[in-house]
């Protein structure tokens, strides 16, 4: 038999397993093996439940899906082209996701009847035995067996040898998707540097899985992904969480300052502490708090000091920063307040994506205490935009809101990386003092964009104090005079609105400037809408589209975007947050499109909502 | 940033810490007194004055940076101890004091107060204990006493108080001490002494709040019964006290005894002799805390109680960026670049 | 000379001195006494910051200012008929408040030099020789010394006797204005009751001020001010705390539920706490506990255990419960959060009003947090508002926002208190055990308006297990399932939409129901703008007023009011709160008169507003 | 609400307090040891299963009400002790657990723990100590050893970290004890214990999380090395430990030392005998807590360390309601009316 090459413009390819099956490894280094081959990627690492379940069950199941291809990519795609499951409970869940026709990869060792019942299947009832899957293309093979005698000669426990499964079907995935494998040897070398055999095992379980595709006579076709037609430049994969941590050492560095990140742990944000912590030799102080309070608290000291003060958690540590960010407004010191969104309220889903925390970025403190707010819209953009959120912080000194969420914190995609010398500059607003000057000090003397000074203790002649109560204008002493006050808030409020002034116009990302609808979107959407937009206009539907970064201010041309449009959608995972600021601040009667389901929209929700709305 | 302002003088004195701020405590408030003291003692530290930095959290106690021409952070409720932990952590060369009060530090407070004593940072934690809050005009406190009527609890308090220094120990605090308003001459001592120690200096003041506390801490403070009620206790000296040293203290085993000194049954040298090192003993010595109105009470210590230096927080978090700093330079560009990179022409 | 009295229609006293000077005293008791006269009143104590001053100083002044008069009165007035100053600093800080014209009453001995250096004036500049006042008319007395003589052979100690002063000043006042003596001796004989010579020495002062201006030939004339024509009733004087004090304690009772109050002290709110503490025999568990945190939490516990919880606190501490009202909202438990709004952000001014934590109340939480908000109108409307919040809070089995501010919470008026037969019932939604049940209990089980039942520990067969979690509905049981989580966040908003159908149609209390103009209020100014529309209406304008009392929902009837009106104005002691809401909740381009000053609107601030308005 | 459902028997088992909820502890994890042992204890401490509520915060340990039969709540992360708090005043005759973590009660719920333990209510709080957070995935905990390599401490923590047992005697705890996830018949008698003690009762469980932080206790739960690391101590018994009982400890005035039993020098009556209620000699055990790495280090104490009753706040907060109720009708239309009122006609 002869195995033919099909070229495909892309491919979703869902991972499904256990937790312990090693299922986002297999994910992550198919994508880095994907990326080097220059296709364009998107991600979806969709973890269980915040704590492992016992093995096999349903509430055990992790999965991971990526899209590649030989164009643009801006999502992990809606349903897959190729399912790979490890378990039955791992089908069972997924295979909702697989597209008619579509391709199921099994382990079939894992629809044994304890695996069965583990996924409250009925033992006679084994889907890959009972016609069930008979829409499918279904390859099964033991993959446990295999790699159990693949590998036996190393020597290994059963545990051990379990573990190297994943890199079976790593193997065989990438023989099926004509991936090479040395990107995935580098990594298991590195990995598993201090024990050899360990790693030469795994490095053979890759093997005998490619061979298997090669020689097991099971696969009719075998396809390729050309490399897509990218922006010239040098490129890496990357997930937001990386991303943003890069942002902050970059956004340090360039600006001169020591960054200090004081945190408590929390998904989807610790990852965000885990990089940072491993970049001490850059002079980070990565401080883990007792809690919120001390995190964000610690980092407005930090900032008091001079450092680029940055704090991060989600939801459930928002809330608890929200009296501190106060005072950081009060204080006006720059200070980058980091949210990883994730489904609420209260506990709610951990580990599940939404963005509904914008409100809560708005209006979340007592008193009339605005701050400026920005979202990243990729995980790659979380990079720029952090960086700006610092550059922001640090020149307006202020404190302000950087908004991800948990499917761009763990999602990656290729990312055409600048180089540290081409970054803006970044330039700290120092108080000095004036050789010459018989007056004392003023902290809260302003510049024309009403922009207070950095007073650096140490230095001899800035002596201040500063604090929460209200403050006279200029002086910064307490004052509880009535007209001050009023004065005070309003400097604040413009304070922020000023730094629209310096921010670029939004522009657009589809579509002409004027129209029947314009989508506008914030946040991880920005990829699907992109999508949408473009397989709009491959049926001859042109849409508009705007992806908000800056939420608050918003830009200055967005009064005017919106008056050009008949309609205006907003897709946001949320019931309406944007929507609700738009409608009331521009008085536009947008139309929400609305998902709270700890899921991204796909592509198609968004399409038949404009269509719906063109209809 | 190194300009000088010429009009500032090089070395200062307790006059140059006056702020234009007026002093808002109310007349007679015990805050005036150790306001005064700090002042009197902060020249003589070897500090420069734009060193030191004064953060509080909200109290009457909290209202102190403003009057010390220092920088200062006046913050918000019971967080000074955390935000100091920022600033000390990330400008070790710095002079932090912090200030708070009972219900600041120990009340809303009480998770950093614990978490700063344990990582042990190089500051100093002034703790205005009044046995009350004064801010808010007069609701009991985590130190009131038992019973004590206030605003809040008008058929007395059931709560039962934290000894602020025994809940310290428990913490891994490497200094304590107490002091009290009344005393200049002792709260000066114990102010440098808190100063001077490397590491978290916890010193408690019993502060008169003569609003809405008024005398609680007079057994103490007053002519008539303090040498009768009030053990000073000093390192390496024995413990003594009473009109006349007529009193001390001897240790049975694990069990402190009062001995009459007078009946020559006792001599000093019977007496257990304060060391500030012995943790176990300055334990004990933090549970002196019997109300005065007990049977055969304890008298209270007064004096650092405990001292012993051990590595600091901020030591060590700098040592570990020193050493990773030596180990990997620190290129952008590399950790921008990553493990994998491709090119696209 | 013969003293002629001359009848008026309404009056404004300001009262003004040091805070050492007893002036909050003077200002209760003649509110007291002029309430038993049956006189309509609203008071506002204004507070210095909230720490002392030293005497004499401008920090340190105090204010009490009362408005009554024999017709309906709302407000305490904007400027004032009569100024009452113990020193210097009393009159330099409160002259700006006085009408032209108006009567200065001062005592001469808190003019002295060093009186006058405290308050920041020069010895030669004394305003009482100096002419500055000649608009007014001015009556000086040496009112310390004249103390003094007056009760000398009581013995006491000058701290003592000075003291008294007050009393001197409100006997006079009460000459001034023909108020009887009788409640503030009553007053006296109470507060002294331990010391017997303390007490006649203050009823003598009271004696000899009211004499002095019987005799010392100042006045040409009096004042009488006759009864209003109020609704038939009992009536009592009550502040806004105290009312709400009283509407839980009322409501606990109603409903048969213990009472527990979990708090942490601050201004503005403390006082609910320290009035609930007096109510022990209530069976009123007041807790204080080590922060706000903690303070909802223990109340959460309660509520969980079948007690009526309510918690409370101002700005800042409101900041820090928003992570348990998270948890409240997924509970599903009843729960009343109260907060008592002051002058943010940060500590911002603590003894001041504002209304600016209306958005915070409906966002201030991470996800889909959605939970009713009230607020109340007035002092006495603190009673009747509380009461329906703890009422939907446990028929609703929900958490619940009150909201009031400094101005509601220390201004008084008289009450037409109800009987407690009269008042509405309360109906908790217990959980019973099915005698018959072979399921188990279901404790996400609903009503037909979405209601679950509570579950007391305690009863057999209840057994259950709640949490933060998001829930598989009606189960209860942890659920990750996506549309489940989209169906649970939109039945919990749902719940709290279908409060509406319980709730009367908003009202209106001034005007048409359509026209051209509509001032739409909410919470404490309410009584100015009552005031405003009474007065343009005297000059012939005829605007509508509603006030809403429910924020969130609104009003069944509210898209049909606001469509019925060609304009809406929206006065709101914040930068545009609720303005914010109607125009993006109904698409009304209503205008915002807004005050941030830490005070309250004046009637002629909102009169002007109109009149430009209809301009 | 005094109706019974018939199937549920009056007397209970273990068994009736399985849930229908699969337990989500990874495999092998030491959470699975300890809810065996409670559903093993609960039935014999003379409870009616629908007077139990097990009150958690956020964490694995955390999980623990979902799989018990009795009333439940998983709250939010370090608030579990507030609630309890809450729910025991309001509802005295109820019986409350709190299974709480090394973060949830330490970290973030610090304040609330001590707090807890000076009002002194009369609940159980059982500490599920593994020295890492499971839940986040392995970060350092207040309670990880100095230089523990973690997600978060790549190049080893810095902190100190806290000696649980030591912070809650400084905060005024009456009960403190601590045992294993590993030692099924000790943690069984000292959940029983905890129990049956009024007041709060902590105990502190050392939990091994074999994901996160494998082997962190094995020196005490070991076969090969729990006889000499581990020292169970019992009221009214001499402190001995060691393989085949070699070894005891004395006490040389206030100087703990460890003593050789088997060479005749010293005998069992020379040794320290446990008082669970002395403070001070308790306070002493609870300060062994040497890395067992030292050299001459003493063993770590398992048992019941402290234990001596104190009244309870919620008993307090009754008996002032009581007080207040025999003074005063609570009849709501005088208050209502107050102090003055007037009649319009
Ligand atoms: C979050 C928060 N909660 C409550 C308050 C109100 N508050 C201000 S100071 C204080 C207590 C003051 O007592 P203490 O710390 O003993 O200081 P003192 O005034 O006695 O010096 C309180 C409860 C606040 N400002 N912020
Ligand atoms: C307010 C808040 N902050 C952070 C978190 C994230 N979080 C959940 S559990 C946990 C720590 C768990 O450690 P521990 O209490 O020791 O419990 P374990 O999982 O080890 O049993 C953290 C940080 C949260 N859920 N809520
Ligand atoms: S209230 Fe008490 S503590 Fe506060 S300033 Fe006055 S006397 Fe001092
Ligand atoms: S992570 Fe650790 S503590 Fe959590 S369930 Fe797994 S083994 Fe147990
Ligand atoms: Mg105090
Ligand atoms: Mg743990």
């Amino acid at each position: 038999m002869t195995i033919e090459t099909k070229r495909l413009n892309d491919v979703v390819i869902r991972f499904a397993g256990d937790s312990g099956d090693g299922i986002q490894l297999i994910g992550t280094e198919f994508t880095n093996a994907t990326a080097l081959l220059q296709n364009d990627l998107g991600t979806f690492p969709d973890f269980p439940a915040e704590i492992r379940a016992p093995a096999g069950t349903l509430a055990g199941v992790s999965g991971y899906q990526i899209h590649f291809g030989s164009h643009e990519i801006h999502t992990p795609g809606d349903d897959c082209d190729t399912l790979v499951v490890m378990n039955a409970a791992g089908l069972k869940k997924n295979v909702e996701f697989l597209k008619k026709g579509g391709i199921i990869i099994a382990n079939e060792d894992g629809f044994d009847n304890k695996n069965l019942r583990l996924a409250n299947i009925d033992e006679n009832d084994n889907p890959l035995k009972n016609g069930s899957l008979d829409g499918f293309s279904v390859f099964t093979a033991p993959i446990t067996k295999l790699t159990r005698e693949g590998i036996k000669d190393f020597g290994l426990g059963t545990k051990e040898t379990d573990r190297s499964r994943n890199m079976f079907v790593l193997g065989l995935i990438s023989w099926l998707y004509n991936r090479p494998l040395e990107s995935s040897i580098d990594f298991i070398n590195k990995k598993f540097s201090k024990d050899r055999t360990i790693a030469e095992a795994n490095i053979k379980a890759l093997h005998i899985g490619y061979s298997f595709g090669e020689t097991a006579e099971m696969f009719a076709e075998r396809y390729e992904i050309l490399a897509a037609p990218m922006k010239p430049g040098h490129y890496r994969g990357i997930t937001g969480n990386q991303a943003a941590s890069l942002g902050l050492v970059a956004a340090s560095q360039k600006a001169g300052l020591q960054l200090f990140y004081g945190t408590y742990p929390i998904t989807p944000a610790s990852d965000i502490l885990h990089e940072l912590a491993r970049h001490k030799n850059f002079g980070v102080i990565t401080f883990q708090a007792e809690d919120e309070i001390a995190a964000i608290s610690s980092t407005i000291g930090a900032s008091y000091g001079g450092s680029l003060g940055v704090t991060a958690s989600s939801g459930p540590g928002i809330d608890l920063k929200s009296e501190a960010m106060g005072l950081a407004i009060m204080l006006e010191l720059p200070l980058v307040v980091i949210n990883v969104q994730r489904a609420g309220p209260s506990t709610g889903m951990p580990t599940k994506t939404e963005q509904s925390d914008l409100l809560l970025a708005y209006f979340g403190r007592h008193g009339e205490a605005p701050m400026p707010i920005v979202a990243a819209n990729s995980p790659a953009d979380c990079f720029d935009t952090i960086y700006e959120a610092c550059k922001i912080a640090v020149e307006f000194m202020t404190p302000i809101f950087f908004l991800s969420d948990a499917y761009l914190a763990n999602g990656a995609e290729p990312w055409r990386f600048p180089e540290a010398k081409d970054l803006d500059s970044i330039t700290p607003q120092y108080a000095k003092v004036d050789g010459t000057a018989t007056q004392k000090y003023q902290p809260y003397l302003r510049d024309n964009r009403l922009v207070r000074q950095w007073a650096l203790p140490g230095i001899k002649g800035l002596e201040n104090r500063i604090g929460g109560l209200e403050k006279e204008d200029i002086t910064g002493n307490i004052s509880y005079d009535s007209k001050n006050h009023e004065k005070m808030v309003r400097i604040r409020a413009q304070k922020v609105e000023n730094i629209a002034q310096s921010l670029p116009d939004l522009s657009f990302d589809a579509g002409a400037e004027s129209g029947k609808l314009l989508i506008l979107g914030w946040g991880s959407t920005y990829g699907t809408i992109k999508t949408a937009c473009q397989e709009l206009k491959k049926e001859g539907i042109e849409v508009s589209h705007a992806h908000l970064r800056w939420l608050n201010p918003f830009p200055k041309n967005l009064a005017k975007i919106l008056s050009s449009f008949d309609k205006v959608l907003i897709p946001e995972n949320n019931t309406g947050q944007l929507q609700l600021l738009i409608k009331g601040k521009y008085m536009v009667d947008a139309v929400g499109l609305n998902k709270i389901q700890g899921q991204p929209f796909t592509v198609s929700e968004i399409s038949n909502k404009v269509k719906e709305l063109l209809a | 940033m190194t300009e000088v302002l010429q009009h500032i003088p090089e070395v200062f004195t307790a006059k140059d810490l006056v702020t234009d701020q007026e002093v808002r405590w109310c007349p007679g408030c015990g805050d005036y007194s150790i306001l005064k003291q700090v002042q009197t003692v902060m020249p003589n530290l070897g500090y420069k004055k734009e060193e030191i930095v004064f953060v509080s959290g909200i109290g009457c106690s909290s209202r102190f940076p403003y009057y010390m021409d220092t920088f200062g952070m006046h913050s918000i409720h019971g967080r000074a101890t955390a935000i100091a932990t920022g600033l000390k952590t990330s400008r070790p060369e710095l002079n932090v004091w912090i200030v708070t009060g009972d219900g600041d530090a120990l009340s809303i407070g009480g998770n950093h107060f614990i978490h700063l004593l344990r990582r042990n940072l190089d500051v100093n934690l002034l703790l205005f204990n009044n046995q009350i809050y004064g801010l808010t005009k007069g609701q009991y406190s985590p130190t009131s006493v038992e019973g004590q009527v206030t605003k809040s609890t008008p058929f007395g308090s059931l709560d039962h108080p934290f000894n602020p220094l025994a809940l310290a120990m428990g913490a891994d605090a490497s200094f304590v001490a107490r002091s009290m308003d009344r005393d200049p001459k002792h709260l000066q001592q114990m102010i440098e002494r808190t100063a001077k120690f490397k590491g978290t200096s916890l010193l408690e003041i019993y502060q008169n709040c003569n609003v809405f506390n008024d005398g609680a801490f007079f057994t103490y403070t007053d002519k008539e019964t303090k040498a009768g009620e009030a053990l000073f206790v000093e390192n390496g000296k024995p413990l003594i006290y009473g009109e006349g040293n007529n009193k001390g203290i001897r240790l049975n085993n694990t069990t402190p005894e009062i001995v009459d000194l007078t009946t020559g049954e006792f001599s000093t040298t019977d007496l257990w002799v304060h060391d500030e090192k012995d943790y176990l003993k300055s334990t004990l010595l933090t549970r002196f805390f019997d109300s005065p109105d007990l049977e055969n009470h304890f008298p209270r210590p007064f004096g650092v109680l405990y001292a012993k230096e051990r590595p600091c927080y901020e030591d060590a978090v700098h040592a570990q960026i020193a050493y990773a700093k030596e180990g990997k330079e620190a290129d952008l560009d590399s950790i921008i670049r990553g493990r994998q990179t491709w090119v696209v022409k």
